[in-house]
Order: structure tokens, then C-alpha cells, then sequence
């Protein structure tokens, strides 16, 4: 069945469809109830599945996260929400230190098929903490799966994956991307490894994810009308990584550009290109590049279309990759050394 | 360890079966044990100044609201019905005294003086924090829930520290005390006897979800498990506020500790402007509390008194509009910052790595001003 | 949100003064209108096996400690003089229920059949679970003080939406009620009426730390205060630990919620067999607390109830020679994982990733074999 | 004056000197006081300055972090002990959420000037929990300085230094090495800034930090016997990283090896190599090398040797990127492509 949703509604029918196919999933967290959460998500969840499946808990993340372990040790399957990016903090010691670990320590005899759900990014013009990208914190955790999704159809896909896995996956929703509208067959459930090429083009190679992506597709566009052709890749799980689909890519390209609203310094970009480097140092022609936030906190949202990176950020990273005229280098080699 | 300590922490409690009250709905001044020792300097001219203060915060708030509807603010959580508990609370603290408070306590910081320009600011989202704590007193809003009640735990231990008799307040919500760190506050708070006063206004809700999803007994009540006295009042009755919170700081002055103040009061307005509050309460319970409206019962209380209530009515409202004039004035004047200044105060000093990215970003915002 | 929950919490609440006891220090049997419901079952046989139990867990600790120092353990927390605490909760258990410990309850894990190359296999640092907790009804240790306690709560809420009457218990320490997760589990164990007993073992210390740096008040106190019912017991007395538990399961079991548990004992040994205790504690406290030792105590009731008092210590010591005879054997037994192992069940399936390290990995120990 | 003191006594006595220098100097922490501390780095500290300024604080580092801040506020100059590297993720939130941020927040209005000791790192044979490395979480927040000491004269100087700090700072203590011995001058006081170059090579540049600069030392006079020179940077600060130390070390040898114990991914390292190869891409002439420990959560210690970067380890890495035989490439080319 097909049906246009947004990528918020698509999350919804997701968690719907997971609630019933299967009995052991229960949705947790704060206003996910009787609101349906500040962003609706679960809107109509808990009218339907009741209040035992669908549960408004107390304000405490580290608690949402901690029973939510229990649950899985009694065999439930738990989604839970964190109502926002910046307030996963509070959780980080059950998540990095249980749910990531427990099947590791208990060499496979206990599983955490939790998913937690966080709605992140920026660019939705609020106040501090409502705009972060932590993914790299995840992403270095041994143990958790780490996801997004770009596209409604993306959305529900990988949401079902998530739940369904026996490991603990960290889902990032990209909140500025809820709104946006595409088709969605119910039908289809992702994998959660592998990235997905976008866009096919030959002289660049541009890795992203999550609210990056619409950045980057028209970005690859714009460099169309210049006569360049950026091979975009939505790398869709950041941990692990699919560093074979970029590494076929680049081995063609020769170019690498990694794109994503998080902090550059020991990022999922960094790793991206460490590893990128390692596997296919000889076939890079140039550099690669990270387009990412700044290494500083998120700024006041007044200056987060600064902060975060653009087209135009993107295009610019492009030019110096293909050593054309970039503000960075300085260069004015038209055609750069393709 | 002694229960000499959680029965004395019982003994110096108040107000956890029924709220204490001054004022009763109908402003009548009720005769209470507690309370009354502690309200004995107030008078017409104190009563006024209150009704003043909770009416300016309250007319700070709707304009406030009203700008967010307009665009000028990107959101802001409206502090409506819960003036008595915000200024009662404030107006018992010295200016020496520190305050870290959450997000919504918009009438404290306009008695610890902060600006109209530095209280809408951080809601323009133009900046982060909208004044100098220092200056004020005041901590910068806190948006994490109960994080900013370890920081007033650690800062009365640092009065202690250098013998001090200051004291400082947290203010937190009903939601606040279900995290963790509300919890290890009072344990730090009590382990260290820090003067430290753990104010939770228990507005009802917390977004959606109503105090009873967080607890099913007094939120105050908790307090005495961690050997903490707890006062639970009327936290629409600006007397009752006034007057617990000058025990909690006495108790905190005189090396007494810390005091947990419940004061039980009510959002009336949404969550934050993008809230629906429809979605999960009923008007008649929101029609229930505005019966119980703390400037209303003040100022049936001063008519009661024989004051003129609309000489006060009339007096609040020439400042309230003239507050208001000043706001919409100072909100258009908030300054934007520089996009440069997203780079400034990482750290106190330049680092060569942030000295690189400004470079690089000057470079790129020049470029593409003059190509694209 | 109301009183009445407090009020009830309080009203099942008990021993918070004194510490509820079925036997005094010497082993008489005191009447407690409190617990002795709850022990009409307890006969010679009952006793004499509790005895036994107690007897073997010192045994094992005794050994293990031993072993550490010969290098055969990598480290050791004592359970030295906690005994009755362990064996007297955890004989309140059935199968079916299940366990979330910190990294002392050795005695727990024996009553729950916990084999001795898997109780010590963690211990042994080739491991970091020792047992299938499935198997065992008793998760493997948890090292992270206080994170368990949240699982608990988490697994009986499981417990309720599957409608069982099972119950979970937790077990942390004295130090552990600090931890913000200690109150958040609380918070939520109350909330959600889950059916968990929150055990402390308040062995006066957190490493060198006295309970009075963590609470200047009954730590069973504190959870009245989250409308969670309290019983303190002395925790060197088997029957008041086993019939607390009792009553703690038996509300659990009937819909009736959490309860906390807090049983006043002591740790006799150091923290781990790396600590030396002697910085911080003086030896006429242990003395004094080794005249309270729950061994000792229920031998001299055993003999007072006109047991043999001779013919169970030999029996027991019989048994006590047989473990530590197994126990020996069983820790050179405890297989050391290969190398390889490392990369096993990081996730439920491989990853690319993953492999491609153990493949480096292996390529590499490979070359060093021939190599150098 | 000089004196010979183990790396853990170093630190003490840079405390101890602190308490003495500074009135608004505080110690708090778990144990830290009467124990002096369970690897006795405070031992002494609170008999000679009291319980008012080194405090045994109660079980919760949350609120040991939390409580900080508030003194920060009041203006002391708190240092904190998380007493072991497994037992600092409950305090994340305090630290990336609030530390990391005030005084950004603030626009520069509140300093921080916090230091938070965290004795971490692998090889000491114990159980879950105490052998991690968890800078690189750290590394990736802005508004942390991260540093770390290789011995006890750095460590001494670089607590100093710490402590007079306006920024906060997160100290990594490298336990392993708490009982190396070494001359410490307590006159020197160091910057928090920049890499030190400990051996001088022309073939490869190895960078490296904590406990893994003993580990490369031993290797670099290993290589030197096969005749190849490494040169050895400490890079102290892990956060943020002295690249230009490393950039101009590169341009020299054309190669880069990184080791830390901490895992690979979104790490320290995976930010050097991305850092260097976006600057010195050209002067590069092989892929550069990571030796970390693997992407598992930290194994039982009966593995640890096998998990964490070791001597042989970091000669395969130097082999590999010398072109030399290698264990990964299967590359036999003695002498390599020098
Ligand atoms: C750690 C954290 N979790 C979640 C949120 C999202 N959030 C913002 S306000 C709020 C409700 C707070 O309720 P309460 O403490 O009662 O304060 P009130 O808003 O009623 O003043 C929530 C859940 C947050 N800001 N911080
Ligand atoms: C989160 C965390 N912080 C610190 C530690 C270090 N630590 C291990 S045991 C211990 C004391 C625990 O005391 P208590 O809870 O009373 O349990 P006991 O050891 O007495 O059984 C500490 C501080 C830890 N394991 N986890
Ligand atoms: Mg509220
Ligand atoms: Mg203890």
C-alpha cells in the first residue's frame, strides 16, 4: 500500500504497524500519550494500543532508558522516545554502559532489541538544546546500531528495521525533515546496513545523511547546471558504516566530500574519512572534505543557517575538492584538475 | 545517620495535608501558625507593591505571548497563574542572595531586576543567556530539567564554604522531581546542610503530563525522606509564597540547611506557545483554577483591607501599560549578533583550531556574498 | 497526586527507629507483630538450613578471598558478615522471580543456584558474566553503582503488563541511594505500582565512605517519601531479612507496588581485596559488629531452640569442605576465551566492520607467531 | 626543585600545590578525602588542608559535577574526581550539557574553570568498567579542553596548568602509568596547547597520547634496530589537537601512524587523520594508520592485551605504512617504497 505521508506520520505508522505485528513492542516516553508527543509522532498510538503499551512515564531519561532495559530483560521490545537531541544526556550511562553492552557482556544470552527514538537536528529556529546532532557520541559506542532516515518511505522502512532488530538501535528522526512529504509502501522494510546512492555522477563523491541530504541532492543540482556531477550517497546507517559503498564510489570519483550537521571534530565525518583514506588512499585525487557544524556549541538559532552547513557550503567544499576556486584555498582554477 | 535528623526534618515541615494559607480564595487573611511570625512588616503599601509586581509580570507575559504570535519571539513558555509563586518567592530574597531557575520564571527575574531587552532575548533567540548573573543575581535560564538544582546545591555549599550567610534558590518544576539530579541535589543539599532553598512550583503539569503521571504522593513529602524540611502552600496565595520562603532563608542564614518549598499553583496558559494544552485537559478544570487567580484574590484581599481597590487596579495598570510600551520597544531592539560571534567564548582564549574555522567561514561568507 | 499515598506508604512502613528483629544479638527469639506472621513455617529444618547457607556463602568468600591473594583472582568484594542479609532475602524468593544485584551478592547468587566456575568466573577476568540469567533468575553483576535498580523497576513493570505475579528485586548498597538512578527507579517503581522489592544492604560503608556521608537520615526513610512503603530490619538477623522480604514480595505479588527494604548490616572484610580499611575504620567498630555476626547469632538460637548446636556446625562444616573442595577445582576450570572471543556478539549478527577487524586481527597474531 | 615521584604522586603534589597556591582551589570527589583516594593521588591532601576543601563527596557524579558548577558560580576553582573512567558517564549531561557550555552561553559572563580528573585506561587486569578511554566523547564536545600526561613531570605540569585554567578541563590520568617513575621539577608549569616531539625520525611520524606513549617509544627503539626512524609526538592535548605539531612532523616524513587505547571509530584518531589529510594531503605518501583498540566494547581483562595497541601492533602499522611487509597488506617489500 502506498500513501503520501509526511515523514513524521510516516514514523507514526511505523510504531503503529510494529505495535500490531507484535505484542512485546511497547512505546515509552515523555508526552508520547496522551499528546501523542510534541511533535506528534505518536499521535492516536495510545487511544489505540492503551495506555499499558503506550506510556506517558515520568520526566527522567536515564529511567526511560534504565526500565526500558528491564523490559527487554523480560522479554518486551521497548521504544523509547527522548523528546529532544539535547536531552539524551541524562540517559548516556544506560545507554553506553548497558544497552549498548549487555549482550556483548553477557556473550549473547541477553538481548536489547530497544530503539530509541530522538528527534535531532537543527534548523527549526528554537532555543538551546532543541538543535543538536549527537550521533558521533553514539557512533563511537561499541555495541549500538545508529540510524536515520532522509524520506518518509526511509523513515517507516528503517523504523520498522529498527524495531524489529534484536540490537539496540539509536534512531535519529530528523525533526526539520518531518514535514516533508513523500510516498510511503508499507510494504517495504529496510535493511540497516547498507547506504543507498542517490544520485549517480562522476566527479565527486558526497557522503551525507538525515537532514543533510536534501541539502546535498540540491546542491548536486545546482553543480549540475555548472557541469559537474556529484555522486550523492545517503549513507543512512552511521554506525556501523558502509565505508564499501563509499569506497566503490570514491574509487571511481576520486573525490569525497562528508556532509553533516554535527560538530567536525571526532565526528562520524572524521571517521568517514579516516577510514575512506585507509581503504582508498591511492585512488583520492584530492583531499576529502567535511562540511559540518563548527566546533562550537550551537549557537542562538539567529545564527544557525551559519553554523550549519548549506548548498552553498556544500558546493564550495565541491570546488575545492575538484581544485576549482574555492574561498578556502583560494584557488581559481576553473575546471580544477579533473 | 539518625532519625533524629528526618524527625526533625518532619518537625520543621508544614502544609503537607492541606497548603498553607494566608489568603483564602475570597482573599480573606486567615490566621496561621506558621506563616504569620514572618508576615508581621506587611502592610497596605507592601500589599500594593506586590499586587504591582505580580500584575507587571503577568502583562510581561501576555505581551510576551502576543510577540510570539507575531513572529518576534521563536517561542516562549508563558509563566499565567503562577505570579504569587514567582513573586512572593523573589520578593522574600536579598539581592546577595542567588537564584538558578528554570525556563519560565519569567516574574523572578523581573524582581531581581533584569531587563525587558535581557528577559525576551534568549525567546528571540538571538542569544543564549539575556543577562549578566552576576549582576542580577540570577542564573540565565535553564533548559535542562533539574540541572540548575545541583548548581544552586553546589553554590550554597560554596557560601558555606566562605561563611557566608547568603543563601540560594533553586526553582524547578512538579516534572523536575522525577530527575535525577533534582534527587542528588537534596541528597548533596542535605549531606552538606547547604543553604540552599529547593523551590518546585508544581504548576500541575509538565507539558502534557499531569503531576500525578510523576508522583503519586506530595511532591514536598519527598524532601523529608532526604531529612529536608518541606513547607507546602498555597502557591496562589503571594503571602503564603512570601512568607515560607523567608523561613526556608532564615532556616538557610542561621546554618539550618536547606528547605524544600511546594508551592501548589497552576499553568494556566499552554506549555509553551506551541503547545495545545486542549489535547489533554479540560476547560472546566482550567475555569476551576482561574477561580483561585492570585492577583484577583490580592486584591479582594485589599479591598477587604479597605484599600482602594481600584486606585491599586488603576495604579497597576498605568505601570502595566507603560511596561508594556517599553517591551514592544525593547524587543525590536534586542540586537542580532554578528554571525562572526558564533565563534566567540568556546573557550576564554583563541584556539588555533576555532581561529581557523572563523578564518575560513569570513572567507566563505565574503565569497559568496561577492559570487553567488 | 495525594496524601493518602504517603499516609498509606507510612502506615506499611515499619522499623524505622529501630530496626525490626526476629533474633536479638543473642539469639533469642523476640516476638514482632511486624514480621512474625511471616515466619509461622520456620521449623528446625528451616533454620538449620538457613545456617548451613550462611555458612557456605562465608565459606566460598572466605576461599575466593583467599584465591585473590594467590593471584587466582583478579579482585574480590567480600560479602564477609552480610550473610543473612543475602541468604535471608533470597531464600524469600521463588524461581520465578528475578534478581538484578550490584557485585556483592554472592550470597544471592549461590541461593540462586549460581554455579561456583560461574560465580567466580568474573571475578577470574575472563569473563564479564558468569551465568545464563535466564537461567539463574538473576542477572550477572552490575558494576555501575545504582544502574540495576532501574532494570528492576523496568522488568516489573514487564511483570505487570504480562499480568504475572512474579516480582523483581534489586539489590545496591548504602552508597548507591545517592545515585540519581537509586531515585529515579523510585520514582518509576512508585509510579507504575511495579511489583519490586528495592533491597539495600546499608553495610555502613560505600568504599571508605560512612553512610552519614551519603545521608544524615534513615535511608529506608527516603522512600516513604516517593510513597513507597519501608521496612528496616537488622540485617545480620536471617528471619527479620527473610520475613521483611516476605512481606515485601507478598504486596508485590497482590498488585500492591514496591517496597523498600533496607537491612542494617555490616561489612566486615574491605571494600575489595584491594582496599585497606584500615585507613579509614577503626578495629573496635569492626569488633563491635563482629559481635553481631549472623552466623554466630542463629548457631546460638539453633542451640537456645534445643537444635544440636555442634551437630549443625559439623554439618555445616562438612558442607563448607566439600565447596571449598569444588570450588578449587571448579576456578582452574573456568575456561579462558580466545583471543577471537573479543569480537563475538558485539551486535546479534556480524558486521562488516567487525569482521574485517578479527580478520586483521587474526592476520596479525598469525605474523607475530611466525615472526618474532 | 627536582625530585623523583611516580606519575600518581605527581599529580598530588600538583593538588596539593594548587590547594596551597589558591584559596578557591576545592577537591571533591568519592573517597578522595580520608582514603585519599582508592589510587591514593589525594592521600594526605585532606589532613593538610581540611574537609572543607577536600571532600568526600556522596555517591552521585551527577551532582558531584552539578555541585561544581554552583561553586564555579560562587567562584571557586573545583576539581573533580570521577574515580574511574567507567563511572563518568552519568555526570554527561553536567559536563557536555552545562560545563562544556556556560560560558558560551553566557558570552563569556561565567567562567568554568573546573578540572574533572578521570583516572582511565586498560591494562591493569580488573573488572568491566575500569579500563576505558572515553576522551573521544569529550574530544567531540566544544568548550572542553582534554589533556592528558605521559609522565610525571607532565603530569605535574599539565595539573598545574589545568587547575589555573580558566577553561574547563577534563583530565584523563593514565592509571596504567600511575607508578612510573620519574623527575619532576615542581617549577614548571605547562601549557595546555601543544604537542611535544619526544624522538625525532625521518621515516614515520607516530602520534600518540597517555599510556600508549610508553608503548611507542618501546616500539620506536624496536624500529630503530631495523633501522627505521619514527618520530614520536605526544600530543598531551587531545582536545583540541596541536594539528600543526602533526602537520609539520608529516611534511617531514610523509607518514602517519595514530595510537590510542580508546576504540577507532568517530575517535581521536579518526579526527587527526582527517585533520592531517585535509592539510598535508600532498605531503602524504602512504595511507595513514590507525592502532586503537577495536571497535568492542572493552573485553575481559583476560583479553586486554590482545584489545589494546601493543609494541607489535604499532610496528605492523609503521611496516604497513612504510610499504614494508605487513600483517594487513601481506605486502613483502623489504625497505619498503621509501
Ligand atoms: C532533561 C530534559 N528532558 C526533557 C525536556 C523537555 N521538557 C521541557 S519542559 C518539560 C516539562 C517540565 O515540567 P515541569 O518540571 O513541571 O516544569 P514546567 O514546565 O511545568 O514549569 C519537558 C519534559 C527538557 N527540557 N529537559
Ligand atoms: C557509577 C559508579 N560510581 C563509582 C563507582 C566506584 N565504586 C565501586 S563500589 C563503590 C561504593 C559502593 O558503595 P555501596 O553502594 O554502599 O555498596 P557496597 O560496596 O558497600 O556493597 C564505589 C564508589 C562505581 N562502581 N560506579
Ligand atoms: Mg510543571
Ligand atoms: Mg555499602
Amino acid at each position: 500500500m502506498t500513501e503520501q505521508l509526511t515523514l513524521a506520520k510516516a514514523i507514526g505508522r511505523a510504531l503503529g504497524d510494529a505495535l500490531a505485528a507484535d505484542d512485546r513492542v511497547v512505546l515509552m516516553g515523555e508526552d508520547i500519550g496522551r499528546l501523542g508527543g510534541v511533535f506528534r509522532v505518536t499521535d492516536g498510538l495510545q487511544e489505540r494500543f492503551g495506555t499499558a503499551r503506550v506510556i506517558d512515564s515520568p520526566l527522567a531519561e536515564s529511567a526511560i532508558v534504565g526500565t526500558a532495559v528491564g523490559m527487554a530483560y523480560r522479554g518486551y521490545r521497548p521504544v523509547v522516545e527522548i523528546q529532544f537531541d539535547g536531552f539524551v544526556y541524562p540517559a548516556f550511562d544506560q545507554i553506553v554502559a548497558q544497552v549498548a553492552r549487555l549482550h556483548y557482556r553477557t556473550r549473547g544470552v541477553v538481548r536489547m532489541p530497544l530503539t530509541i527514538r530522538i528527534p535531532y537536528g537543527g534548523r527549526i529556529g528554537s532555543v538551546e538544546h532543541h538543535a543538536e546532532s549527537p550521533e558521533s557520541y553514539f557512533a563511537h559506542t561499541p555495541g549500538l546500531r545508529v540510524v536515520t532516515a532522509s524520506t518518509p518511505q526511509e523513515a517507516y522502512s528503517t523504523m520498522r528495521a529498527a524495531v524489529t532488530s534484536d540490537d539496540p538501535v539509536v534512531f535519529f528522526e530528523p525533526k526539520a525533515r518531518y514535514w516533508d512529504k513523500g510516498d510511503v509502501d508499507t510494504g517495504r522494510i529496510a535493511g540497516l546496513d547498507d547506504a543507498a546512492v542517490l544520485a549517480r555522477g562522476r566527479d565527486v563523491t558526497v557522503a551525507c545523511y538525515g537532514p543533510a541530504v536534501r541539502t546535498v541532492l540540491d546542491a548536486a543540482l545546482a553543480a549540475a547546471d555548472e557541469g559537474i556531477e556529484i555522486e550523492v550517497i545517503d549513507l543512512r546507517s552511521i554506525s556501523p558504516l558502509d565505508i564499501d559503498a563509499v569506497v566503490e564510489s570514491v574509487s571511481r570519483t576520486g573525490r569525497l566530500v562528508v556532509v553533516h550537521e554535527a560538530p567536525a571534530e571526532a565526528s562520524v565525518a572524521s571517521e568517514l574519512i579516516a577510514s575512506v583514506v585507509e581503504r582508498a588512499f591511492d585512488a583520492l585525487r584530492a583531499a576529502p572534505e567535511r562540511v559540518t557544524a563548527y566546533d562550537t556549541p550551537y549557537p542562538p538559532s539567529a545564527l544557525e543557517a551559519d553554523y550549519l552547513p548549506s548548498l552553498d557550503r556544500v558546493l564550495d567544499a565541491v570546488d575545492r575538492s575538484l581544485g576549482r576556486w574555492s574561498s578556502r584555498t583560494g584557488l581559481a582554477i576553473a575546471g580544477g584538475a579533473r | 545517620m539518625s532519625t533524629a535528623v528526618s524527625a526533625r526534618a518532619a518537625e520543621h515541615s508544614a502544609g503537607l495535608d492541606d497548603p498553607l494559607v494566608a489568603l483564602d480564595d475570597s482573599g480573606t487573611r486567615c490566621p496561621s501558625a506558621v506563616l504569620d511570625g514572618h508576615l508581621a512588616d506587611v502592610d497596605e503599601t507592601m500589599l500594593t507593591d506586590l499586587y504591582v509586581d505580580m500584575a507587571i509580570a503577568r502583562r510581561v507575559d501576555e505581551e510576551a505571548f502576543a510577540l510570539t504570535r507575531q513572529g518576534e519571539l521563536v517561542l516562549w513558555p508563558p509563566s499565567l497563574g503562577q505570579e504569587a509563586a514567582q513573586v512572593g518567592s523573589a520578593r522574600a530574597l536579598r539581592g546577595t542572595d542567588f537564584v538558578f531557575s528554570s525556563y519560565r520564571e519569567h516574574g523572578v527575574a523581573l524582581m531581581r531586576g533584569v531587563g525587558l531587552d535581557e528577559l525576551l532575548a534568549v525567546w528571540r533567540g538571538t542569544t543564549q543567556s539575556g543577562w549578566d548573573p552576576y549582576e542580577r543575581g540570577m542564573a540565565t535560564p535553564q533548559i535542562i530539567i533539574g540541572a540548575q538544582t545541583l548548581h544552586a546545591a553546589g553554590y550554597a555549599m560554596g557560601i558555606r564554604m566562605d561563611g557566608g550567610d547568603d543563601a540560594a534558590i533553586a526553582y524547578f518544576g512538579d516534572g523536575a522531581t522525577s530527575e535525577g539530579d533534582a534527587n542528588e541535589a537534596m541528597v548533596f543539599a542535605s549531606a552538606f546542610r547547604a543553604p540552599v532553598v529547593l523551590f518546585c512550583q508544581n504548576n500541575q503539569y509538565a507539558i502534557s503530563e499531569p503531576v500525578s503521571v510523576q508522583s503519586r504522593s506530595p511532591l514536598a513529602a519527598r524532601a523529608i525522606g532526604f531529612g529536608i524540611p518541606a513547607l507546602r502552600v498555597d502557591g496562589n496565595d503571594v503571602l503564603a509564597v512570601l512568607a515560607a520562603t523567608r523561613i526556608a532563608l532564615q532556616r538557610a542564614r542561621r546554618g539550618g540547611g536547606p528547605t524544600f518549598v511546594e508551592a501548589v499553583t497552576y499553568r494556566v496558559g499552554p506549555h509553551t506557545t506551541t503547545d495545545d494544552p486542549t489535547r489533554y485537559r479540560d476547560d472546566e478544570e482550567v475555569a476551576a483554577w482561574r477561580g483561585k487567580d492570585p492577583l484577583d484574590r490580592l486584591l479582594r484581599h485589599l479591598g477587604g483591607a479597605g484599600a482602594r481597590e481600584d486606585r491599586v487596579r488603576e495604579e497597576a495598570q498605568v505601570r502595566c501599560d507603560q511596561v508594556a510600551r517599553e517591551l514592544r520597544t525593547a524587543v525590536t531592539a534586542i540586537p542580532v549578533p554578528a554571525t562572526d560571534a558564533m565563534f566567540d567564548h568556546v573557550f576564554t582564549g583563541p584556539t588555533r583550531r576555532l581561529e581557523r574555522q572563523r578564518a575560513e567561514h569570513r572567507a566563505f561568507s565574503a565569497s559568496i556574498e561577492g559570487d553567488r
